[in-house]
Order: C-alpha cells, then structure tokens, then sequence
C-alpha cells in the first residue's frame, strides 16, 4: 500500500518546513519525518519530475502556438505535485485544483486527456474513477467540499482503519480565503473524515502575494479547527513525499483530517494570459530558480547513483516522446461537433432539452439542404 | 426513473404531505443502502417541520446526518458523497437560506455530468419548504425555483398533494440527475389518502386536475389548491376552468399545457414567486408561440411583485388570492 | 469612553472563562481582567438584566397569544447580552444576530421598535444609524461580513487609534461553521479592522449541540487566522463586560480583530416554534439554572449595596411598565397597508416596479368601487 | 441620479471598451472620495482585463483595494462600506464566479433597503465581465443576468458601447441602489469615440440603435453588435429591422419595445443566456400583452441552450450569430 512507518505523531509541525532534501541535493534527517524510500523509487521521480515538466513546457508552447486555449504552468511545482502523487495509493482519491498537472501523471492520466479541456474541446477528459483523480476544478475552493463528502463515503464504506483509504484534496494559498474551503474544515473536523488538505503555498494567487489572504503561515489554520498542520518545502520531493504519507496515513487510520502546507513558488505565469512582470520582482523569481525542485533530485542521483547518465539519457529520450505526441496529438483533436452540447446534461431524458436539441438539428440542417 | 412498484393494499387513511415525504424517504431509505438524508437538525429533532422525524432512530447518525450550520457544506459534501456512489438527500431548512449553496448547486451539481460527459453521476436530491403563507419572519416564505428552472442540468419538481409527495420523493431519489425538490410548506398540513397501488405518474409530468373548456389555469406547489379553489368559484359563476398541475419546472411539461390551451384558447398561470421572469414568463412565451393563432387572450400571469417577500401581516396581499386568479380569468375572458 | 484600563496584552485567553463574578455573587480576581466598575453601573446591570428578561417574558407570553408570530428568547443570555453592549461606546457600532435584545435595549432601541419584525409589520423597525445597532440578521453568519466592512470603514475614516471607535458583530456557536463567517475572520485579519467577534455560545444551534460544529473551543478558532481569541463566563456580566471592553480597546487602538467566546445558555427553546424537549436533558438545563446571570447580580448587590431593597422595587416597577407597554402597543400596532410592499425596494424610482404598484392599486380600487 | 456635467472637449479618439469603464472609474474616484474599488487583482494588476489599471497608483491602498480570494467577502465588506457611507465598485473577476456571492447580493444587497424600511441605502456596483465568445475555460462565458434580473432589489445593467460603458458605470456608482453591471467581455476590445460632452441617457432606459420597419430586434450587451450585424445583413435583402439595444435590464424599459413592436408588429429577442427563463421570456410576455392584437407573429427567442457553457471549441454553436437571428427574423416574417 505504500504506506511507510513514520514518527510522526499527529502534532503541528512549523514553521520551519520539513526538508529532507537540501537545495544543494543533500540528505538531511528529520525528528518525525523520514525518506523512507529505495533508489529505484527515487529514480522514478527524477523521471516523474522531469515528465511532467516537459509537458508543461510542451503545452505553454502550443498555447503560445494557439493550440490550446489557456495553459496554466505549474513550473516549479513539480516536487510538491510528484511527492504528494507519490504519496497516494492506488485506492486513494485526490482532487485537484486546475493545476496539478504533475499529480495527474502519476495517476496515470493520459497527457492529451489531461489538455482536451485547455485544448477547448472538453471540459474534463479523462476517467476520474478509474484514475482515483478527480476532474479538475476552477471554481477556487470548490473541490475541498467534494472531497470531504467523498471521505465521508469512505467512512460510510467502512474504509478507514486498518487497509483504509483517504482523500487528498490540493488548494492554493489564495484559495484558503474561500468560504468554502473553511466548511471544509469544519466538516472534515466535526466528521473525523479520512483527508488530508494539501495546500500549495506557491506565494501568489493571481498577483496578490500570500500576505494578502493570512497573516499567519498557512498550515495554522488547521489550528482554528482542531486537526493539526505541517509545513514541509514543497520544493523536496522526498519531504513532501514523507509528510503526505504520514498524513494520508493518519487520515486512513481514523486520526482525521490534516493539512498539509507545500512551500513552493510558482515559477511561471499564473495562466498563459497572465503577466508576472506587472506584479512581482524579478529577484523573488531569480531566488526560487536555485531551490529548482529537479536540480536536486539530479543532484542526489549524480551522487548516489552510479547509473544516472543512463537514466538521465532515458528519461531525455522519453520526454521527448511524451513531447512529439502530445504536439501532434493536440494538432490533430476533433472538435466536438455542435449537437454534441446536448449530451450528458441529464442523465436521463429531459423532454424540454430534448425539444431545443431537436430544433437546433432541424436548423444545422436546414444549411445542408441549402448547400 | 420512476419506481413502479405496487404494493399490496392502497389505503393509508388520510396523510399530511410532511408526513407523506417522511413516509418516502423511508421508503429510500429501505430500499436502497446508499440514500442518505442530511442537514441541520434534520436527526435528533426530525427536521423543524418533523419530516425525518424517527428517520434517525431506525436508520442511525450513519444515514441520517445532522451537519454543521453551512448551505455550502451540506451541498458540497453532498456532491462529494454522490461521487462515491452515495444518494444523498439534502434538507435546505427554508427556501431562503439556500443562496449560500448557489455555487455549489449551479456550478458542480448541475454541471458534474456534463463536465465529466456522463462519467460522474451526482444524483443529490436537495429538499427545500417554500412559498409563504405562513405568517413567518424574513426569508422564510421565499419562491426560489426561477433560479433553478434556470439552471442548466437541474432538475426542478414540486408535488401539491401528500401522494405526489410521496412519490416524487421517491422518484428524486432514484433519478439520476440532481432534483431540486420544493416543498409546498404552507400545504404541508393538509391531508389526503395515499394511492398506494397504483404506479406513480413520472416524475416530468404534469397532471390534469380539473378539466374544463374556456381558461386554462396552470399551478404547482403552493398554488394549486388556489387555482382548484378558484375553480371551483368561477363554476358558480358559470366558468369553466381546466386546472393543470405543473409539477415538474424543469422539464415544463409544456405539450401538457397546449394540449389544454388548444381547447380553451386562454392561459393563466399563476404562482407565489414574483412574476418578474418567473415561470409563467417561460409558459407565456413558449405557449404564444405554439399557439398563436388559437390563444383568445395574452397568457396572464398571476404572482409576487417584484418587491423583497413582505412582513407577515401584509403577506395575503402579495401572495396570489382566489380573487387575484378569478381577476386574470375575468380579464382572458374579456379580450 | 468607557475604556478602562486593562492588563491584556492581546494573547489568547482560555480554556477556562475568564470570571470575574461566581454563580454565588462573589467577586473573583483575574490577572489579566477587571471589572473596573462603580456600583452604580452594577445596579444600572441589574437593571439592565433585569429588564431584558422581563421583555423576554412578555414576548414569550404574547407570542403565545398570537400576537407576535415568532420570538427567539435570550432568556439566560441575558449577561453575554448586557455586559458586551453596556462595553460597547456611542461611537462603536453593533452588528446583532436575530437574539440580541438585552443589547438592543443597552443602545437606545424601543422594545416596541424591536418587537416590529416579530409582530410581522416590518422586516426592520429602529434606526440603525441612531442607535449604531444595526437591524437584526435572520441568515446566519451575514451580519459578520457586514461588520467587516463596516470596520473597514472605520479604518478609512481615520477612526483608529486614540478616540477611535470599533465594531462589535455577534454569531452564535452555530455560525461559526458558515463560510460567511470565516471569510470574515480572513478580511478583518487581512485588513487588521477595528472589529470584535463576539460569539454567544449557548450551547445549541436549534437541536444541534456545539460539538457537531467544532472540536475544539469556539474561542480557538481565532487562532487559525492569526488573531486573538477569549473566552469568558457568559453568564458573569461582570466578567463579559471586562474581556469586551478590553477587546474593543485592542480593536480601536489598532490591535486588530479579536474573538470573545461568552460561554452562555439557551435557556428556553430555540424560538417559540422549537420544542427543546426533543433533543436536550432537563438535567443540563437545570444545572445551567444555576448558573443564573441575574442571580449572581442580586447576591453581589444583597451584600455590597445597601440601598439594594430600594432598587429592586424600583427596577420591577419600570420591569411592570415595560412589560404593560409592550402588551398593549403590540396589541396596537397597526398592520401595514397593502402597497408599503412596494415602498423602499429601490431609493430611487424603479419604473417596472412603479408599474406593478399601480397595476396593484387600481386592482384594489376595482374592490373598493364595488362595495 | 445620472450625472448630467457636460465636460468641454468631446473628443476622445476611440477608446476600447475596457478603457472607457476604467475612464468612468476614473472619473468615479476623482468626483466623490467615498467612492473605492475592491476585488481579487484590481490593484497591483490592474484587473485580469486591466480595466482597474493605474487606478491603485493614483488612488491608494485605501480606496483600491486587493482583497483575499473570496466573493461573499468581498460583497459582504461592500456592504458594510456601504452603510458607513462609503460607495465600493467590486470587481467578480468572472461572470461564473459571482455565485459564492448570491446570498450576500440577493440576501443582504438587494433587501437592506427595504429592511430598513428606507433608512439605509447600500450603493454598491458589482462589475462582471459576462458572456462567452473569448474561448475561455469552464465559468468564464457565464450570462447570470436572469438571476440577478429576478432579484427584487436589484438594479441590472449591462453596456454596449465603450460611451454608454463610460457614462453607465458612472450612473451606476452615483445610484443610490445597488447595481449589478454587466461587461460584455468579447467586446472589451472594440473602440468607438466617447461623447464626453453631451449628457447621457439616464441609465434605466434603452436605446434605439436603428430605425426600421419590419421586425423589431432587441439585444443587449453583447448581443447588440450581433443585431447591428443582422440588420445590415438582412437589409442587403431588403428587410428592415429596428434594433433596440435595452441598455437595463431591470428596469426592463417596456414601454421602448412596446412603441417599436406597435410599429413594427414582430419581435425578436437575442441574448446568449439559455433562452429558457432567460430576459426574452420576460419580454415575450410583456410585449404580448400589451400588443397582443397588434403582433403579427409570436415574440421569438435567440439565445443559448439549456445546458452548461459549452467547450471552447463548439462555443460558436451555442452562441447566438447572425445566422441564427435572422433565421429568427425569418420566421416572424413568415407568420
Ligand atoms: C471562486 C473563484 N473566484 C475567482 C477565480 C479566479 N481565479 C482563478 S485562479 C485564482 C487565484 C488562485 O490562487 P491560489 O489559490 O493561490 O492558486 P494558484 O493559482 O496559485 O495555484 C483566481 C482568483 C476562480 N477561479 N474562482
Ligand atoms: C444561512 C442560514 N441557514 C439556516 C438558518 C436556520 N437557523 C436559524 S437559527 C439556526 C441555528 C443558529 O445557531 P447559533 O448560531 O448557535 O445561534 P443561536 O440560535 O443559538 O443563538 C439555524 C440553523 C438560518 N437562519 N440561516
Ligand atoms: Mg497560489
Ligand atoms: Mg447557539
């Protein structure tokens, strides 16, 4: 199940975030967390990470192309997306905001299902059930109470305890605003629900710097409402990796609810429409660029694993796969054809969409009798 | 859709329709293991108008879930329990406290399944009292179906007697789609005999109650009892009124009302929601044009003004009135 | 400006209420606390409570008799309600829930404006700007927003610090579970305004005990969002007089926003629709008798005030007054006249609307021209 | 109510749409210090379609304000500024975004004045980019305007030239009710002159755009430019079409389509909002009371489908164009 022994004992844990990867690649060793993890698994996320960077790179290129409508880059976010992926077993579910772009890998969403809804050709894409990961979600906050409902399920299914499972629902720091996400809270807390709120504090939402929306670090709200918080770099995949495990781990022993706070940076734009330069300084960027979520596994890997070049040349290779097929693959994506908005509305028949879906063929095929 | 099931023996005596939606969520709740009832005191105290009174005790905190105090939770939890395959029916407690779930109603409910085309399926009942009538303070006699007629990939019913009330609860329960399920409340004291035996008409539909050959007044929820009562006036009078029960406003069972109209030439709709882009403004504009050429008469409407619902003590000059309907007959009648 | 001097540093204060009065009459100390007050404001508290109980009764009485459609009691409250309004200056502003009587009397509003939307004449009926009460919220947690931005107008009228003025919003235990209510923890801390939260925690939100919102203490929540939270015996109104001025003096001198948690109970049912005997034990509400607000009042009063006999005669004659009236100007009050629906829906003249009055008056006329 | 100052110099060059509420805003600031502009990215950025650029430098902090990430916060708050005196423009960065909001705009918003029997105004203005046509993500080509158009309370107005956007939102601030301003997104971008220096309609009434004889086509926001496009194309066929661009949607200024349709004798309404319970609903009823012997054919509808915002990629098929007008147009002549 991939669920690891941990120290942790449920307390809050701040400010300092838990790091088990220095920016320079190193190891470090912490009192309640440990990167309890093989070689092999690490090597899995160098890949993981470097995967999912291309395809963002790849798709903020073809939206600048006007291939897709909109890309929002989760650049510099990789670690905390792969580390808390990672965390996940295959009988957890997550649900997600609109950019965890790296988290649907490792769930085994399919690039090009991943990018029909920037694409504009769909507004999902892939299967949520059979990927545990949810459709995502614009409405800032929205998700948080779906998947509080969906861990009282769990509950109701009998699956928390021994074998349990747990939800992982990721949010921003801007979205810690929302009332919505406080009724989460509350829920999640009254219900002892199995999840764990994974929020990115990658320092902006939109251009309102952090400091806007708390003036306290975030994973102290979860103070407020009697489950405890845990700040960890968002930018360490092993940390991240570690303390969503123990979360999760806590959510599916029936400890209830956690949060989790990922310290990362949002190195890119906020969506392809935004302009960083009207709001931030170039230096903060310049900063967040040297703790790079990647350099570091490379950096560990160059040392720890005699096998890395090889790796490094594979993982290259196949990034550049992933690349040439999402390129032609969104190319070439079919429209939807116009009666196709009558679809799936309803469930079951509707009499009165089924009239407009009616008129509106007679009236496509008037134009065909035209021409 | 519909459950078609008869069971042995159809009397019941004469039931309130709280008692009778009581009578039908304990029906889902037996029948299938994954209905759910939830909301604000909806278990220990069976719900401030007692409909899930007892529902607690025989099916326990699992099933029947007294939540914290937030629209929004409730209906956001609710979406969440429905992906896992959950039939949650939530209690609103009156009409207007609502708007704090509108997000969560009109952007994850009523869009899931098209978002997901057809994947999820988040067949959450929401169960709201509405209308007033009931001498009640502020935001307790709101009419808020235009908001959710409106609203794409909902669906909108409301039953006016105690057997369609326990049917229709029972039919929202086992739809696939969201219901939005409005509860007449100032009618939830009135008695009737439960039909048993018989199938269910669907949940879609609109019933013909009175037939009649010169105005056709079209009610639901709240109103139809004004319009049989008006009816039942007017045919002193020597009029003829067809009275047509709505029941379901989306989908507005609009083949049901011209098939009336085409007899009677006139229509009248009548409801407590402000006329102001109310239903009748959709029935007008929609049975004008099906039968333009037979309507006698405009379609008049008959409702709230567009004013905040009134205190108490001037409500019965807002809410619709026999005479109010019997005025708009009065006047199809004289074109 | 009824500012006192107070030792409170602005920390967070519980589990145990501060309490300055016991169930018995007897002043207690506290180290951060005083109840820096002559006794001749004691003796206006009592009357005050004493007071506020007795409209209470009489609505009770009167809405039994048909002549109020609805009354939601303070009965029990009645200290909360006395000792946070008696803190609040003329300049201070009032954001009540729909229970707040005790503190509708300590600004100035009639017992018969008040008793307006209960009768089902109004949905209002005092001057808000006059008595700097606003009107009472029926959606739970609203009024806090409001509050909010009120604060935040203090802010930009220049009104805080030396001489500044400061908002005082109620909720109940319920209400700290609405979204609303926690956005409004999110701003007034985001913003530092001029606010008090005060929370009535009388132990139920209708049949709900306070444990199926929060896990932990209601005065905790603060804590979450980086502000202060006390909590104090809500039946001592010596007790909720000291914590609220202190925290009104914090919020007016720039501290920022402070959360009062007044430990209290509902005494009576939830409104004159509620039957409490579904869901509570006679047990619990009896051990809260003992816990009576006044009773405290009068036992302080028997020991220390010899003129006491004198003023409780004195206070049940102005209590009988009151009480005659309410019954008779209830009983009187005229209903509204059919078209005042239309009156002040918009401030200036809405032509659809002036249309549907007309179309109204002429049918009423058409009434009148037949009999 | 409007203000009426004529300002010396007409000439502005054309100005884009965006530019000219900003202007407005501009103006808004300058002439009453209580006047502020909040909501998520209006300051530092400027707004997601810099509509609010440069107002944070030249005005401060404490009049432009970035506020958390929340709507009911954000109108909550303005209510509160409100009633101490202050006059707040809040920006909902999307029109799908506004729902958080509802409780506060329906609930708190548009009845604190009628609560306080009049004591109390609340001239907030909510600004929302609406409609669809940009090939935007999910909630970013809502038309909520029925909802808030339903709402007793409520004033709704949506522009649809940069002038009259210049001149509405300047009405809308100095409105002592509180008004719900619709910007049609897609046509952000299109310039025309403002008339800075004749005084501008009052802001509840519509607009005649072109006289015509045959059909009367009434639009609004971002339909308006498609009527001007159909009227021009069916002219080429020699049909003449009135268009009317209703400029207010409540008040809804019947009494102007009412004297185009007695001349014209046909209507047609389009909006991209589901045509069902959509403005046109409303219209069609009104109009065919009132011309009820004086229409030639039903009031036709254009508008969106009763389902979710479609994809980006089949908008064109949801969205009203002037094929589909004049196919409306079409058969209103044909009766
Ligand atoms: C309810 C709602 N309001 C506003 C928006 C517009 N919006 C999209 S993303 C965003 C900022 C979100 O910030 P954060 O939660 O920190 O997430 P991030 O984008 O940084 O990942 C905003 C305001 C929205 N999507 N939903
Ligand atoms: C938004 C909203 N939802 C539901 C209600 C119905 N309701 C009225 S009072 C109440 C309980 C409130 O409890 P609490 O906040 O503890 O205040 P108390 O009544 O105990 O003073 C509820 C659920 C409401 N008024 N508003
Ligand atoms: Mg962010
Ligand atoms: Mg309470």
């Amino acid at each position: 199940m991939g669920q690891v022994a941990s120290a942790w004992d449920g307390t809050e844990v701040g400010p300092d975030p838990v790091q088990l990867l220095t920016p320079a690649g190193r190891r470090v060793k912490h009192p309640s967390f440990a990167a309890d993890v093989t070689l092999e698994e690490v090597r899995g996320f160098y890949r993981d990470l470097v995967l999912a960077r291309r395809l963002d790179t790849e798709a903020t290129a073809l939206q600048r192309q006007g291939e897709l409508g909109l890309w929002p880059p989760a650049l510099g976010q990789e670690a905390a997306q792969i580390g808390s992926g990672r965390a996940l077993t295959s009988a957890d579910h997550a649900f997600p905001t609109y950019r965890e772009h790296g988290v649907a890998l490792t769930r085994g969403v399919d690039a090009l299902e991943l990018l029909r809804m920037f694409r504009g050709v769909d507004h999902g894409g892939w299967d949520p059930v059979a990927t545990g990961f949810h459709l995502y979600t614009i409405v800032i906050g929205a998700q948080t109470l779906h998947a509080t409902g969906y861990a009282m399920g769990l509950q109701r299914d009998g699956r928390v305890g021994d074998d349990g499972s747990a939800v992982l629902a990721y949010l921003g720091d801007g979205a810690t605003s929302q009332g919505a996400v406080s009724e989460a809270f509350v829920w999640a807390a009254a219900m002892n629900a199995p999840i764990v709120f994974f929020c990115q504090n990658n320092g902006w939402a939109i251009s309102e710097p952090t400091s806007k929306q708390t003036r306290i670090p975030i994973y102290q709200r979860a103070r407020g409402f009697g489950f405890p918080g845990v700040r960890v770099d968002g930018n360490d995949v092993l940390g991240v990796l570690a303390v969503t495990r123990a979360a999760l781990a806590h959510a599916r022993e029936g400890g209830g609810p956690v949060l989790v706070e990922a310290v990362t940076y949002r190195m890119g734009a906020h969506t392809t429409s935004d302009d960083p330069s009207r709001y931030r300084d170039p230096d903060e960027v310049a900063a967040w660029r040297a703790r790079d979520p990647i350099d570091r596994v490379r950096a560990l890997l160059e040392r720890e694993d005699a096998a890395f070049a090889g790796l490094a040349a594979a993982v290259e290779r196949e990034a550049e796969e992933l690349a040439e097929r999402v390129r032609s693959g969104v190319r070439s994506m079919p429209d939807p054809a116009p009666l196709d908005i009558y679809d799936d509305v309803y469930a079951e028949p509707h009499a009165a969409l089924e009239r407009e879906r009616a008129e509106h063929a007679a009236y496509l095929a008037s134009f065909e009798e035209v021409s | 859709m519909a459950p078609q099931r008869s069971v042995g023996g159809g009397a019941t005596g004469p039931v309130t329709m709280a008692r009778a939606i009581g009578m039908g969520l304990r029906r889902a709740l037996e029948d299938d293991p994954k209905t759910l009832v939830m909301g604000e005191d909806v278990g220990q105290l069976g719900g401030v108008f007692r409909v899930t009174d007892g529902l607690l005790k025989d099916f326990g905190e699992a099933r029947v879930i007294d939540t914290p105090l937030g629209e929004a939770g409730i209906i956001g939890t609710a979406v969440g329990l429905a992906l896992r395959g959950y039939r949650p029916v939530c209690e609103i407690q009156f009409d207007g406290f609502v708007y704090p779930a509108f997000d969560q109603i009109v952007s994850s409910l009523a869009k899931l399944h098209a978002r997901s085309r057809g994947r999820l399926s988040v067949p959450v009942v929401i169960r709201i009292p509405f209308g007033g009538g009931i001498g009640a303070v502020e935001h307790h006699s709101e009419s808020p179906e235009a908001y959710f007629a409106h609203t794409a990939g909902l669906r909108v019913v409301s039953p006016a007697t105690p057997n369609d009330a326990y049917w229709m609860i029972q039919q929202a329960v086992s739809s696939a789609d969201p219901v939005v399920f409005l509860e007449p409340k100032r009618r939830y004291w009135e008695k009737a005999e439960l039909d048993l035996a018989s199938s269910p008409l669907p949940m879609g539909e609109a019933r013909l109650v009175l037939p009649g050959s010169q105005v056709t007044l079209v009610a639901y929820g709240p109103t139809v009892r004004t319009a049989i009562d008006a009816a039942a006036a007017a045919r002193e009078e020597g009029i003829s009124i067809e009275v047509i029960d709505l029941r379901s406003l989306s989908p507005l069972d609009v083949d049901a009302v011209e098939a009336s109209v085409r007899r009677t030439g006139r229509l009248v709709v009548v409801h407590e929601a402000p006329v102001s882009l109310g239903l009748g403004a959709e029935l007008a504009a929609q049975i004008t044009e099906r039968c333009f050429h037979s309507l006698e008469a405009p379609v008049l409407r008959v409702g709230g003004a567009a004013v905040p619902y009134p205190p108490a003590r001037v409500e019965e000059h807002y809410l619709p009135d026999v005479d109010r309907v019997l005025h708009a007959v009065d006047r199809a009648l004289a074109y």
